[in-house]
């Protein structure tokens, strides 16, 4: 196995082939810059790529860090409190969505699922707009394109398509900007995700695949959907790829960017396996407990993102305790934004079931909506409460 | 005989289908260790092995393509669908291959394949998590569509519904999961038959005909009604391929009016298909045309709107209103007119 | 104006698209050099490139997603999909992406996508290839859902659906791809609306409503009929979601009277929804129940059985001998009453 | 790149993977024992699984390549005179499927496209059944449990996942059976097969993906599936792969027979990519001079399997005259029993209609087949023929 996290091919004898050693899905390592302990690693290919993030920059990517932890906590709590309907907690990922995300041009254009809330907080998504779905208020929280990020997608791996798809549109436009496609290690089964490889290989078209091995789809450990790392797959559609540790949040920048820049010059499309944690259950109606050991939780919990920067931070000087504090008061600040976006949010009208369906009125739906409304009028209800 | 949940009670009748047939297996994301994220097969992957209980790769087709192969193979499979909205990609598994392969190879081939839906609104859910996609499947020869609405139901349905040597999709209306009911559990698979609706409240003034969620509304509605001395009687289909018509057809021609109640859209679901085909058999003993109340035709909405666009005891009895040409939303209600 | 076939029409709407607007973008397999496997797309590659008419790798879910990226990047992707059989892959895409994005997102990301699938039987094909999933389409609230008849239709359609900022998805009835008539290009994408219905020959009697493939057969039902002093009006439906329901309405209020053909299987199909839906809107003129003649609830048959299964003119007739209660098939026959 | 066709990997370098040379889908040399002259190279992993190959067994071979191309030849005539409605012919696979087909046991069982009528041939499938479909008289040619053969596949890629299925089944029942799955080239992009290869990796299902690259996809070069030789993908899944000179019938023989023991013992699936090209039209309903160049055809008669085991046999003085005489009439015997029938196969009733739509009986169906009998009645007509 090379130890640089760019994944090796299969060692082949002469007949079939044959792969070293015991297929595991964690068998290679992957591409880090700052280990667990917080120490800088040289690395020749990636360090010119990260030249420019000096201790202010390091700095603002704590910062990220920390507010979206705290974001992340924030929405687990209002659901807890019965504020949201659900929430998929993002913990342990940070690093994976902040070094991405903050490897991005405004103009690129994020398809993402439903946890990447890091991505979304990068891509300028405000804070109101990050909970509208999850407190059942509208189905999107935002419009794409003031953000340029889609609407996080349910349907498990679909967006890969759609990133790809508009990639080809970015080639056909002749313009440099890329699309991302983020989904989680489950999401590498579906057929949707394979495709997207090979229209993406097919059209050399500009998209990062963004696979976030957090180990586990819901209760399925990634080893049921993959035997050997999943950045392998990739070359095997004429796409490159490369592993890299998602807690690591300085190497997720700069395998990104160099992902984004082979896709900018032409390169076409690149993979990037981001090797991380779910920390916490997958959303809040799951319970862990019920399908992995605490041990597990205990190792990676020892790999924390948002520790290990600390770390490195700390040993470079730049983590003085009231910086630390001035830090963790700013998120608090956001939390507490937040809370109030979630519980004055207004409630969406009754009329609003019959709007945008389709963007030309429609006979159908036009008798259905007055049939409604004759309903409603028989409570003397306004179209702003129904008839309970 | 025993009190048990909705839920429960199908669990129930898997582990007598795995109890009495080896060649019954579960497939599905999550249904091993987890038990399905609504827990419906907790427990039987620890008493029956990952060999007849598997968690399957995250992939409807795969799964679906790998039962057809199963069932080829002598097997049984009951695949589990996690959510209605996430049965898509195994469409083209479902259409081309789980309803045809009995008729493409001339009976040589059969596809005891039962697949479980949870279906239905009305859990607070975000998109892909409400859908009522029967009307899809009731379309597709060579597939029969059921959906229980009690515990002893959902018991009996799910071992006929393995027990048939042809595709059955069994949609679970999931807002029902925790209803409880006595199940006796000695109940044997040969009757009601599997095709057979069941009259819940008999009645002499319309027929009130619904399946899976809403049948509880709808027993609310006649037994609401019935205060107004409007005497429904109401049906639940149990099979919605094929239909059970003379069971309907009986009493409409008691009635002479029929309302048909789902959470689907309107245009094109199972409505459409039982007023024509009710209109079809006793045009000349209605009294009216019959009435739908049912889903809009939009894409299922955010939650917070969910409780406008799934039909309820009001709109039921609404549409109750039209049928019996009574005071209603179309006529403008007399004052007071609203219950 | 000229006489072309029905294909060549689609083919000089699709070249008027591609001219007209830069942001059309045709996808699909063997679209390209092949120009299709119906030769709709003949020459267009060689006109536009191959960035405008992109021959897609093999996967329907591949081109309906990557379609609905181009869409988010503000293309108007024109997708073929091979045969009505092979829709299926691209179900997922279609029912929860494409129909409910512009929902979803309230407005902000559109998805003028038209999806163009040759449908339908006749053509003695092996299975999969004479597929009617028309009925999956109409029941999906965000699509739209059209089937040309004529080579004027077909032209004028194909650019009202690329025009139009909603998906469409385009039912060419293939069996009519080499039928010629003319086709005046002049005609602009305004009149008549795309959602209209069509009425191709008045009558008093009886009305019969079908679309695409079979609007021939009802035409030459009607003629048929006349010489028995029947007086049928055919409507030719064009959208089939939404149902133009006021011309079909304004129809049977005439006559009295209502037949729906098409070569989907009858239930569930948009047979169903047709009746249940002008049953609800003048059933006090109805003089008789909905009669619908249609494919059976089979998997498509061998083609050389295909004729039994496809209704045609002497079924049709038969459907309307029983809507106008003559002697029919359900009665049994003077003899002699079989044309 | 290895020129044992065995699958190598991508060479990395440090940072990411990088690929040697251009990307192509031909780049890499496939596993060959007998080159397109005739003669015979040692190979040191596959001659030992063919030792047992002899001059008797290597004419049986023969005469089964020439057959089946005989066999071929007729159906398109066939369809040509209006016998058949269409055909789709496998001129220039015949080692593809008779070195396959060949390695297999009876009990194994095949999941198959349409093209595969040669691997139909060698399961003992009827002459007549080979027809039924292409005729118009049935949906299925054969009942699969009588040759252990599934109806082929018309969806493309469907029965990748059928295969992987019945092999999970296979494995539960602790039999040594395997399940082969074909598909062609084109089949690579559709989700199906790609799931197919999750599923069947996790389960260690004992099945064969034999993919017969005949370089199209209808009108699709196989370049617009795959950027990389296809036997690169498998790797990536965890499987183990293998591309084969699919027009030496020996080779193809050899690869076979040994991902099939590898699947007997346990070893679970083997991906082959059978290197082959389609020399015909795609169905005789295609017009490949639309889309291909006619040197492009020369390239590849110059490789025909058939001759090329001619030559072959003819260096061993395996191929006297007169034996080279027998075999072909006896595949002119073949031809004209295939002829006669084809012309005699019965009609199908119209009572056939209704018939096995469901094992039970339907309400709904039988009502509908007691209109159309009482409708077929009008005209007099008995139940074998229609009212035209
Ligand atoms: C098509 C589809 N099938 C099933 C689901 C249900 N589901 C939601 S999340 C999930 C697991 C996803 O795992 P992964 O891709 O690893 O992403 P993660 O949740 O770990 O971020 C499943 C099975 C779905 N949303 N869509
Ligand atoms: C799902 C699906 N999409 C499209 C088709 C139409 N079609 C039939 S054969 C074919 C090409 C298949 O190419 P390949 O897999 O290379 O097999 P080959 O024909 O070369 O043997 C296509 C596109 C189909 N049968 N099924
Ligand atoms: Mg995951
Ligand atoms: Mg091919």
């Amino acid at each position: 196995m090379s130890s640089d996290g760019a994944v090796s091919g299969s060692r082949t004898t002469a007949g079939a082939t044959v792969f070293p050693g015991p297929a595991h899905p964690d068998a290679d390592v992957p591409v880090h810059l700052v280990d667990p302990d917080g120490v800088r690693h040289p690395h020749a290919s990636y360090d010119p790529l990260v030249a420019d993030v000096d201790g202010a920059a390091l700095q603002r990517l704590y910062e990220d860090l920390v507010v979206v932890r705290r974001i992340d906590a924030e929405a687990t709590a209002l659901q807890r409190q019965g504020e949201l309907a659900l929430w998929p907690p993002l913990l342990g990922q940070e690093a994976a969505q902040i070094g991405s995300g903050r490897a991005l041009r405004p103009d690129d254009f994020v398809f993402s699922s439903y946890r990447e809330n890091a991505v979304a907080y990068c891509r300028g998504v405000g804070l109101a707009d990050l909970l509208r779905v999850w407190r059942g208020s509208a189905s999107s929280g935002w419009d794409p394109y003031t953000v340029n990020m889609a609407t996080p997608q349910i349907i498990i791996g679909a967006q890969a398509l759609h990133a790809t798809g508009y990639a080809m549109g970015i080639t056909a436009d002749g313009a440099d900007s890329v699309a991302v496609a983020y989904f989680g290690d489950g999401a590498t089964t579906q057929g949707d995700v394979n495709e997207a490889m090979v229209f993406a290989a097919s059209y050399q078209a500009p998209v990062v695949f963004f696979c976030q091995n957090n180990h586990w789809a819901i209760s399925e450990p990634v080893g049921l959907q993959a035997r050997v790392p999943i950045a392998r797959r990739a070359p095997g559609f004429g796409i490159p790829s490369v592993r890299v540790d998602g807690n690591d949040v300085l190497a997720c920048l700069a395998v990104t960017r160099e992902a984004l820049a082979r896709a900018r010059s032409g390169g076409g499309p690149t993979y990037i396996e981001a090797v991380t944690y779910r920390m916490g259950p997958h959303t809040t109606a799951d319970d862990p407990t019920r399908y992995r050991e605490a041990h597990e939780l205990e190792h990676w919990a020892a790999r924390d993102p948002l520790a290990r920067l600390a770390a490195h931070l700390d040993s470079l000087g730049l983590l003085p305790a009231e910086y630390a504090d001035a830090v963790r008061s700013r998120a608090d600040a956001v939390a507490a934004e937040l809370r109030e976006a979630c519980i004055s949010m207004p409630e969406p009208a009754p009329s609003a079931l019959f709007e945008h369906v389709y963007s030309e009125p429609n006979s159908w739906l036009e008798r259905q909506q007055d049939h409604y409304e004759r309903y409603l009028a028989l409570f003397g209800a306004t179209s702003a409460e129904g008839p309970r | 005989m025993s009190v048990t949940t909705f839920g429960r009670a199908i669990t129930a009748g898997l582990r007598r289908a795995l109890d009495e047939d080896p060649k019954v297996v579960l497939m599905g994301e999550d249904i091993g260790q987890l038990g399905g994220v609504f827990r419906i097969t907790d427990g039987l992957q620890k008493d029956f092995g990952s060999h007849r209980v598997l968690d399957s790769p995250l992939a409807e087709a795969g799964i679906m393509g790998t039962a057809v192969g199963l069932a080829y193979r002598g097997y049984r499979p009951v695949v589990e669908i996690q959510f209605d909205g996430f049965i898509y990609p195994a469409f083209d598994q479902i259409v081309c291959q789980v309803a045809k392969l009995h008729y493409r190879t001339q009976g040589a081939v059969r596809m005891p394949i039962t697949v479980r839906v949870p279906f239905g609104g009305g859990i607070g859910s975000p998109e892909h998590h409400s859908e009522s996609p029967e009307a899809y499947f009731t379309h597709t020869s060579g597939l029969r569509v059921v959906s229980p609405s009690t515990p002893q139901d959902a018991y009996t349905m799910i071992r006929q519904a393995i027990a048939c040597d042809d595709p059955v999709l069994y949609f679970e209306p999931k807002r029902r999961y925790h209803v409880k009911g006595e199940v006796d559990e000695s109940v044997g698979t040969g009757t009601p038959d599997l095709g057979a609706a069941r009259v819940v409240t008999e009645g002499t003034d319309v027929t009130l005909v619904t399946y899976g969620p809403l049948v509880t509304t709808a027993r609310d509605a006649a037994l609401a009604a019935s205060d107004d001395g409007i005497s429904i009687e109401v049906i639940d289909l149990r099979s919605l391929a094929p239909i059970d018509y003379g069971t309907v057809e009986a009493s409409v021609r008691k009635t002479g009016r029929l309302v048909i109640t789902h959470e689907a859209a309107q245009s094109g679901g199972l409505g459409a298909e039982l007023a024509a085909g009710i209109t079809e058999r006793c045009f000349e003993h209605l009294e009216h045309a019959p009435v739908r109340v049912t889903g809009f035709d939009i894409p299922y909405p955010c939650s917070k709107l969910e409780s406008h666009h799934l039909p309820d005891l009001d709109r039921i009895l609404d549409g109750v209103d039209r049928a019996l040409r009574r005071p209603n939303s179309l006529t403008g209600a007399t004052p007071g007119g609203a219950r």
